[in-house]
């Protein structure tokens, strides 16, 4: 599916439409009831987002970059994965984080502004959140790379915006992927802006997914908004990968419905309507249409997965504020696996100074 | 004269200078409808049109290697980097190329650019936003590095580097940006690059900072002025060249020193002070010099951030330390 | 033409054939004088090659990267120029520089060890060679850049190989150049190896020429050893970035006859039947064989050509070793306009050690 | 046992880590059939494969970064920039992301690596290809930086460095590379990291030094000697973790101390040596501590490359100064 839809064509993959109306023929292989877990999770989402919202503004967490708009590229591609694929994600992945197993409570505390928050359960392969735009690429190639060697049959997503294919970074870890054949998927959610930045000054290029023809393998543009589409075109292209297919590169065309980050105010850069123009794709909608004519869908079910979701994100605020604080010079421990000497000297001064304050 | 903060005052310098000259132009990623994410370049786009303060692509080594070749070419490069932490990706053209062009061609190129960029902490941001290199960047021959501490300061200095024939970095202690005022003339005016500055006189100790480290310092020096200790207080305002005289002479007079920055100790530029006071003055000297700085790890998130930072108590129990010796 | 030889159809631009047949139709407006003279100069830096590498042998001259092999590439490429037209070369481009204006004294001179011989004559707009890979690209499209924003009908020029192409930086500048519509060309020389990394290890695309598509414009694969497909594709090149149509990426491909540099063996890497095969396409001997079907080539103008050649050369070699050497102290001269106190400091100290010991 | 050169010696040593542990790769550009420009890797791809002695693609960010990703899921990977001037591409990777991937992640991923490169001058090489660079890697949290001096101490530390659990930048003066030739142990041994050596006992001054300018430092000792002058000379070996005891100890016996580094002056890892001297024996000085380093200017091409590079003769004169102080 992915080699039939030709971005230097302007082919687009899109099976949901966003009246609800499905391609059939394209169809993937998701149960209604599948759908219907997907739907709650998107939800439970964008809730959790707003909640992240709410909580900077009353100074409960720090700057926080919002998922609106974006939770069927997230939830549509994570969905996809085995439990074994690791993923790479850039700031703004709350909702692959959480799909793939980071707890919600953790990316709360991280927010806050305690490193803990990144420390995933053993289970869970989720890379640490990479701030440094289009640099985290190259670990997802070598992650992959390690795992071919091995002929283990996982395969590796990275998720970056579409700022970070302007970077020299994603350059290098596509070509590399192309040269080394690993099982990556490079997963771009391009949704219009970096910061204030619209999409063609990024690049002179109409799609980003032709971007992967320089490096010798597939690039497909997906409607980022379509739960099916994202699915499908992951799946096929992590498929791929686990059958020595090689790498993939997928741009779901999607968008930030929110400013950037907290520190962000939209109305510097874009129109209301152009904002507006954007509303009736949104992929909450467009999923919940699908099921409502499945008759899977209706107010009162809103209400109780709102519900649902609300007690869980609530539990987790609850969970992260309620971690406890880091013990004094817990920074000085995570630099190398022992302090070394002029560490345990600058630690000790330190927690000298802290008795001298009388903490 | 009006009352600026130090946002404002580089938004006024970067704007005379554009006024004056058609060759200084703005580029970054975000500069040009946004202002930047702090606002420094607000405005300039309405002012002067997009071919001259310029929304790029989103990559740092592009920005400042697209630069030079403005710089080589007749232009006058203002170039933003987003934050100190996004300099690494940029460093190889810097240190590879813009720094040496001048010495590559024996002067028949040359690169008069300025590579504007917030740095260091105290604002409750996420990884790579609280950075402070400027040792590094100290170490690379052929680009000078100057850093603000306060509006005035700020708007002499950014004029002062659009001016100069070399490349220069130019450090924003984004801390500082929202957080004082001063009075900022409304004139076109220098502040040559490479001064230090007498902030405060006194004879016991000279504390010698730069960037948002003055106003901990100033603050310590305070409460130490309180236990009668009378201290000079140096900022540097500018890391490359330094103005080792205005230290040395201090130091001959104090005997003591205190250095303070934001950086990891080791390495950091205080040692390459010291390095300085050793050779030029250890005679004079009745202490060992004292390093109040960041310490050898990364830059802890938010939780952290206040053990890491010097603050006005670390530097007095510095202070305190050289008295005592 | 250049839009009409799709590289994702492997189509390569070649108008003379290595048995020097001329396809006419492509043919560019080259008078057969002009095709002598571009011939001469080919032979001129296939010999200043040559002496380069016995000046090296004989420790006159330090590393060198010869450019053999690559003569109609450079040639056919830098005499498309305009004169104003600036050139950012990297480390092989002696043929292009000396083309473009650079004394070859000033060439040998830079080789010897002596910064000097980068100080180019105020009217020749060759940029100082750049020994990082994949990283003066920036440089030609800022140039450009500023040459557009003054309304300047110019276009800039850059140089690099195969290996370039893999640098994040190369990446950036294509970028750069195609959001800004820069008046640049992407020159890459492609010769098969990056010292001893074939080609097929640097990506896993099928051409070079094909990561134009990237970045929203134009690439071209040209026979890189047909002079008249080299000039033709950078002379529309140019012309187009000269009328506003923005850059261009051309692909010519080639093959370096010798060893990456004076210190390389490529024999580690490469078989002699591999070089063998490239010989029959030799840029020289099918120029040659052009010029002797029009009866303007024999024996006899050969041996004139290359005496006239030899001639130059060594007074070039003469000049260049009777340049006089550095004043004492002179590498502290040029890293500011101005010396600062500490470099002053530093200088006198370094003077006075060179009296101390007597010099 | 064997007399080896600095290069067999690291070969040497990369292969027997290849042999006992898998996991253990070498990448890089022209590592593989080539072996290296210098042959560090040489043989390693006929013996182990393809898939173990790794050509890539000509991009230096690409190969750590690739590196990381390889070193986070089992493998122990030895990448290798092929010259310390192409490293600037690549530090963003190392610094924004291979020193803290531990810290980043509280533990949960660590990174153990190695990067090697060949780094400083006295080769008559081109642009780019002499550069010392050691101060800003020392700079950075989170990465060890290792220099050997000598080819048994290179096998020794090259070993230590791949078995070490956190990244590790491995700095070969490539003027030793075939420079000296000494036994060099046929068993697996290693040398720790962060441990410094005395190579000379001597009661007069202390000679602090690393990589190449330990040879010169030698010589130049053995002429201070026909001057009755007793040196004593401490090789760093890591100049992070920088053993400090080692030289504090000696300096608090001589008094006296001369620092030698092809790196530029100006915030050389000299500044810091002096920096933690002044801290921890400034009393036990009787001299201001000496630096005889490479100037702050763009390392010269060949015909000044010999007035660039200390000297035993410049380090002498150090010598001299600090005794007649
Ligand atoms: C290397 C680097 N440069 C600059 C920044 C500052 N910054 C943070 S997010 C951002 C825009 C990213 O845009 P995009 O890649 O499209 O992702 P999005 O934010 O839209 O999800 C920028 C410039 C950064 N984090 N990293
Ligand atoms: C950034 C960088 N990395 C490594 C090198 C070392 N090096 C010099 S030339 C070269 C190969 C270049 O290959 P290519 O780009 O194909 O150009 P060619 O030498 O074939 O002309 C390498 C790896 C360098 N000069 N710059
Ligand atoms: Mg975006
Ligand atoms: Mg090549």
């Amino acid at each position: 599916m992915i080699e039939t839809f030709d971005p230097l064509k302007g082919e687009m993959l899109m099976i949901l439409h966003p009246d609800g109306r499905c391609e059939e023929k394209l169809k993937p292989d998701l149960t209604d009831e599948t759908v219907q877990t997907l739907y709650r999770r998107m939800v439970f989402i964008r809730l959790a987002d707003q909640r992240a919202l709410a909580l900077q503004r009353q100074g409960r967490l720090g700057t926080y970059a919002p998922v609106h708009g974006q939770e069927a590229a997230q939830v549509g591609s994570a969905y996809a994965l085995g439990e074994k694929d690791w993923v790479f994600p850039s700031f703004r992945e709350m909702g692959v984080c959480t799909m793939r197993g980071v707890p919600l409570k953790d990316i709360y505390l991280y927010w806050m502004g305690n490193e803990m928050g990144q420390k995933v359960p053993e289970n869970v392969h989720v890379f640490p959140i990479s701030i440094p735009v289009g640099s985290h690429p190259l670990h997802a190639v070598g992650a992959a790379w390690a795992a071919k060697l091995r002929g283990e049959k996982i395969c590796m997503v990275t998720y970056f915006g579409d700022g970070g294919t302007s970077e020299g970074d994603f350059h290098e870890a596509m070509n590399f992927a192309g040269v080394f054949q690993t099982p990556t998927l490079f997963f771009c959610q391009n949704n219009q802006y970096a910061i204030s930045v619209p999409r063609k000054i990024q690049t002179a290029a109409k799609t980003l997914a032709q971007k992967a023809i320089a490096y010798g393998f597939h690039g497909v543009q997906v409607d980022g908004n379509d739960l099916f589409a994202v699915y499908a075109a992951t799946k096929e292209a992590r498929e791929k990968a686990l059958s020595g297919g090689g790498p993939t590169m997928i741009e779901a065309v999607t968008f930030r419905f929110g400013p950037h980050t907290t520190a962000d105010d939209p109305t510097k850069y874009r129109t209301d309507a152009e904002v507006d123009e954007w509303k009736p794709r949104d992929p909450l909608l467009r999923t919940q249409r699908y099921l409502k004519k499945k008759g899977l869908w209706s107010e009162e079910i809103e209400k109780e997965i709102k519900e649902e979701a609300e007690a869980e994100i609530t539990q987790a605020v609850e969970d992260a504020e309620g971690f406890p604080p880091p013990k004094p010079g817990e920074f000085f421990q995570y630099t190398f696996a022992e302090l070394t000497p002029n560490l345990k000297e600058q630690m000790d001064d330190f927690l000298a100074f802290l008795k001298e304050k009388g903490n | 004269m009006a009352k600026r903060n130090m946002v404002e005052a580089i938004n006024a310098g970067l704007m005379e200078e554009m006024e004056k000259d058609p060759a200084v132009m703005i580029i970054g990623e975000d500069v040009g409808k946004e202002g930047g994410v702090f606002r420094v370049t607000d405005g300039l786009q309405a002012k002067f049109g997009l071919e001259r303060a310029v929304d790029t692509p989103l990559a740092e080594s592009g920005i400042v290697g697209v630069a030079l070749g403005l710089a080589i070419n007749g232009f006058k490069p203002v170039a933003e980097l987003q934050f100190m932490g996004f300099l690494p990706p940029a460093l190889d053209q810097i240190l590879n190329h813009i720094s040496r062009i001048r010495n590559r061609s024996r002067g028949r190129y040359t690169c008069p650019m300025v590579i504007r960029m917030p740095y260091g902490g105290g604002i409750h941001a996420p990884e790579h936003h609280s950075e402070s290199m400027e040792s590094i960047l100290a170490h690379i021959p052929g680009i000078k590095v100057v850093i603000p501490s306060t509006p005035y300061d700020a708007k002499g200095l950014i004029v002062a580097a659009i001016r100069d024939p070399d490349p220069i970095l130019f450090l924003e202690p984004k801390r500082v940006y929202r957080a004082i005022k001063e009075e900022v003339p409304e004139d076109n005016y220098t502040v040559p690059i490479g001064e230090a500055k007498v902030l405060r006189e006194g004879g016991d100790v000279t504390v010698i900072c730069w960037g948002a480290m003055v106003r901990e310092a100033l603050r310590a020096v305070e409460m130490a002025a309180e236990e009668g200790i009378n201290a000079e207080v140096i900022d540097l305002r500018a890391v490359s060249p330094m103005d080792d005289n205005t230290y040395l002479e201090s130091v001959r007079k104090t005997a003591r020193v205190v250095i303070v920055h934001e950086a990891p100790k080791t390495c950091g530029l205080g040692a390459e002070i010291i390095a300085r006071v050793n050779e030029k003055a250890l005679l004079s000297l009745e202490a060992p010099v004292e390093r109040v700085t960041g310490y050898d790890t990364t830059f802890p998130l938010t939780k952290m951030e206040q053990d890491y930072l010097p603050s006005p108590e670390r530097i007095l129990r510095g202070i305190r330390k050289v008295m005592a010796f």
